[in-house]
């Protein structure tokens, strides 16, 4: 009952202030369009930096929304709300990650098809380009708890977060962005898929509890 | 209501490695009001912050009688700090049915609007705590505690930005509290009634 | 002796290296030495602010 | 034994570490510039070329030892991560706190020095290959540390719980992007040693003397920095305690 009122809860936050949702699009359509304007518009060079792009765009405008999700609550007084309730301090990551990855996460999914369009990417890429992202997004949330909970009561703690969250990233952009590539090239993308899957379990298991370590620590 | 004894002893607390203040000694019981008093930068909201777990004595700390478990104290007990803990962009009645299901409580809407009712927000129930002045954000979480139900109030400045009538009313609310077998620790700079009135009362000093 | 110094086509990539690791020690012991100096008058100044 | 576990307990307090440790300094500093004088001199002059890379090869008597740094002070970070996060051991986060910055440093000169090597062999400065790729990351993860701890640098002790965690993620982290990184992509030569004797391994005891020299001198080395600055830590955060104005009064 707390995991879901606190998951309903953010979602309605977020959904009240819809530049949170979109934002992170505009931002992508933004970048996106640059690449050509600075590359060239040839297709063919697009298609080749295109699993990448789709995918570092996709990491980096979940990546801008981050430093808030405990943020805003440290600041006005919610987090203590749920943190002095008695809720399991690692459910509540879950959740405020599960919202997180609803308000954000899955927007980026959507949307992905229009950028991957907008760069040319093989027709033959789509379906992994967004089985790869719906894996993948959930632990960019999950790994992102960490680091909004190591900074949240930081002024500036947007640079921060991006150098302590980067290492963390890197092995799933590796994974991700390959098995796009390699679908483009003609192999199968059935290890880099797998290697993803492990990296969402292994997140899934250990982000929360290391969220709720420095949402402790932050409260000593 | 629940008889936990709370027990603060030769606490103090730090900031960038000074003592804020000289060691605070209280024994609590429910029944019972303590005021702790203290000019501005003295600790007041650091030691209630400490008391309600969002901080941490460097020296001595608290302990629960009779059984000495931190987590079901803190399951009786509700913080009300200088952040209000109302979400912006949340209604009065989100913003108080979030707060009663977080701790476990099973509301419906008619008991949401009547814990409204009572706080003086009747007819503001669908308006964003965005909107509401700073008085009435204050009686909107002050709502949350004739709601919750819980024996331990702490409540750092809570007469802070209430108007005549609202000090009053809270005034009352916390003796019915009291008297009900209640306790309430609450840190209040100026406010000479609650001071005559507290059980303990504690001026905190340099160290 | 001037022979022994001379690394063939790679004087510079050798030479190079070891003056960095030489400059990045340097740069590591004085760093450490002048902390602790600073540190050292921060807690003489402090003693004579709380002896007085 | 009973030595040994009254050894251990007084290097567990601040004050008996900060006494015994100064009796060290000096001896490491002079051991470790002792070795890596002969060490240098060892490998540049005395060594002979290498058949295929000639006299190129010879950054490797710092670039390997750096290397070998990097990665034992992320270890030695880590494990004392882990110690200051559970026990709350002042050593520890001293410890921590003081051996990142010459990780960091050993972890730069590794990439600085990777890179003039890799110009003479590759024909390019900078290759994505996965060690030096990995090592890269390294160094962010060194930056993480001490970029979280001066962040709050208000309130010390939990900086460096915040900092331990921090340092242990990323110690958990570091196996998943080495093995990540590796499938990425991989051209760089097999290890400098290998037990196994393998093609890239080095045989011959005159090129790995001066090797294995070079690498005990900046073992000490760290000793005497990290310890230094452990010490140095430990002062400035218990300032307000009697062990530490008395260290001055005697002087």
């Amino acid at each position: 009952m707390r995991f879901w009122i606190l998951l309903q809860r953010d979602v309605l936050v977020a959904w009240r202030k819809k530049s949170n949702i979109y934002q992170p699009l505009v931002f992508q359509l933004l970048i996106v369009t640059m690449f050509p304007l600075g590359l060239g518009a040839g297709a063919q060079t697009l298609q080749k930096i295109a699993p990448a792009v789709v995918w570092i765009l996709a990491l980096i405008s979940t990546l801008i929304t981050l430093e808030n999700i405990f943020k805003d609550d440290y600041e006005d007084g919610s987090l203590a709300l749920y943190t002095l309730s008695g809720m399991s301090l690692p459910v509540a990551v879950i959740a405020k990650a599960a919202a997180h990855w609803l308000t954000t996460g899955l927007p980026v999914i959507i949307f992905a098809p229009v950028i991957a369009v907008l760069l040319h990417l093989p027709a033959s890429a789509y379906g992994i380009l967004m089985l790869s992202l719906l894996i993948a997004t959930p632990i960019f949330s999950l790994l992102g708890t960490v680091g909004s909970a190591l900074i949240m009561n930081l002024k500036n703690g947007g640079m921060l977060l991006s150098v302590l969250i980067m290492p963390l990233l890197a092995p799933v952009l590796i994974f991700g962005a390959g098995a796009v590539l390699e679908t483009t090239l003609g192999n199968t993308p059935v290890g880099h898929i797998t290697l993803l899957a492990g990296c969402f379990v292994l997140s899934l298991t250990l982000a929360p509890l290391a969220a709720a370590a420095a949402i402790k620590v932050n409260l000593e | 209501m629940q008889s936990t004894i709370l027990h603060i002893s030769h606490a103090q607390c730090q900031k960038g490695g000074e003592p804020l203040f000289a060691p605070v000694d209280l024994v609590l019981q429910p029944g019972e009001m303590a005021v702790v008093a203290g000019n501005n930068g003295s600790g007041k909201t650091t030691l209630l912050e400490a008391v309600a777990g969002l901080g941490s004595f460097c020296q001595g700390g608290i302990h629960f009688a009779p059984d000495n478990n931190r987590d079901s104290w803190l399951q009786h007990s509700h913080y009300i700090g200088h952040s209000l803990g109302n979400k912006a962009s949340l209604t009065c009645l989100e913003n108080l049915h979030f707060a009663a299901t977080i701790n476990g409580i099973r509301t419906n809407e008619q008991q949401l609007s009547d814990g409204l009712a009572q706080v003086g927000l009747h007819g503001y129930e669908y308006h964003y705590a965005n909107d509401l002045s700073a008085g009435q954000k204050k009686r909107l979480s002050l709502s949350r505690l004739l709601l919750l139900n819980k024996t331990f109030w702490l409540l750092d400045e809570p007469f802070v930005n209430l108007d005549q009538t609202g000090c009053d009313w809270l005034f009352d609310c916390i003796s019915k509290h009291i008297s009900q077998g209640g306790a309430a620790l609450l840190t209040a700079h100026d406010n000479k009634r609650i001071h005559q009135q507290a059980d303990h009362f504690i001026q905190l000093q340099r160290p | 002796m001037l022979t022994m110094l001379d690394m063939g086509k790679y004087n510079f990539f050798v030479w190079g290296s070891m003056a960095l690791f030489a400059l990045m020690m340097a740069v590591d012991l004085i760093s450490l030495h002048r902390q602790k100096k600073q540190l050292k008058r921060q807690i003489k100044a402090r003693q004579r602010r709380t002896q007085s | 034994m009973n030595k040994i576990v009254k050894f251990y307990h007084e290097m567990g307090s601040p004050p008996s570490f900060y006494r015994i440790t100064g009796h060290w300094l000096k001896p490491l500093l002079i051991l470790a510039l002792l070795l890596t004088v002969y060490g240098l001199i060892d490998g540049l002059f005395f060594a002979p070329p290498d058949y295929q890379q000639g006299d190129s090869y010879r950054i490797m008597f710092v670039h390997v030892p750096a290397a070998w740094m990097s990665m034992f002070i992320y270890f030695i970070i880590g494990v004392s991560g882990i110690i200051a996060f559970v026990w709350r051991m002042k050593v520890a986060e001293a410890v921590m706190m003081a051996s990142a910055p010459i990780g960091a440093l050993f972890t730069a000169l590794t990439l600085l020095t990777g890179m003039l090597w890799g110009k003479p062999m590759w024909g390019t400065y900078w290759d994505w290959d996965a060690r030096m790729t990995s090592e890269l990351i390294l160094l962010f993860l060194y930056i993480g540390v001490m970029g979280i701890y001066s962040a709050y640098d208000d309130d010390p002790r939990k900086a460096a719980r915040l900092a331990a965690l921090v340092a242990i993620i990323g110690l958990i982290n570091l196996p998943i992007i080495r093995y990540s990184v590796e499938w990425w992509t991989s051209i760089h030569q097999g290890a400098s040693i290998s037990i196994m004797g393998g093609n890239s391994g080095i045989k011959e005891w005159s090129m790995l003397r001066p090797l294995l020299v070079m690498a005990l001198a900046t073992k000490f080395y760290y000793l005497y920095s990290m310890l230094h600055r452990a010490r140095s830590y430990l002062l400035r955060t218990e300032q307000n305690k009697s062990w530490v104005s008395k260290q001055f009064i005697e002087n």
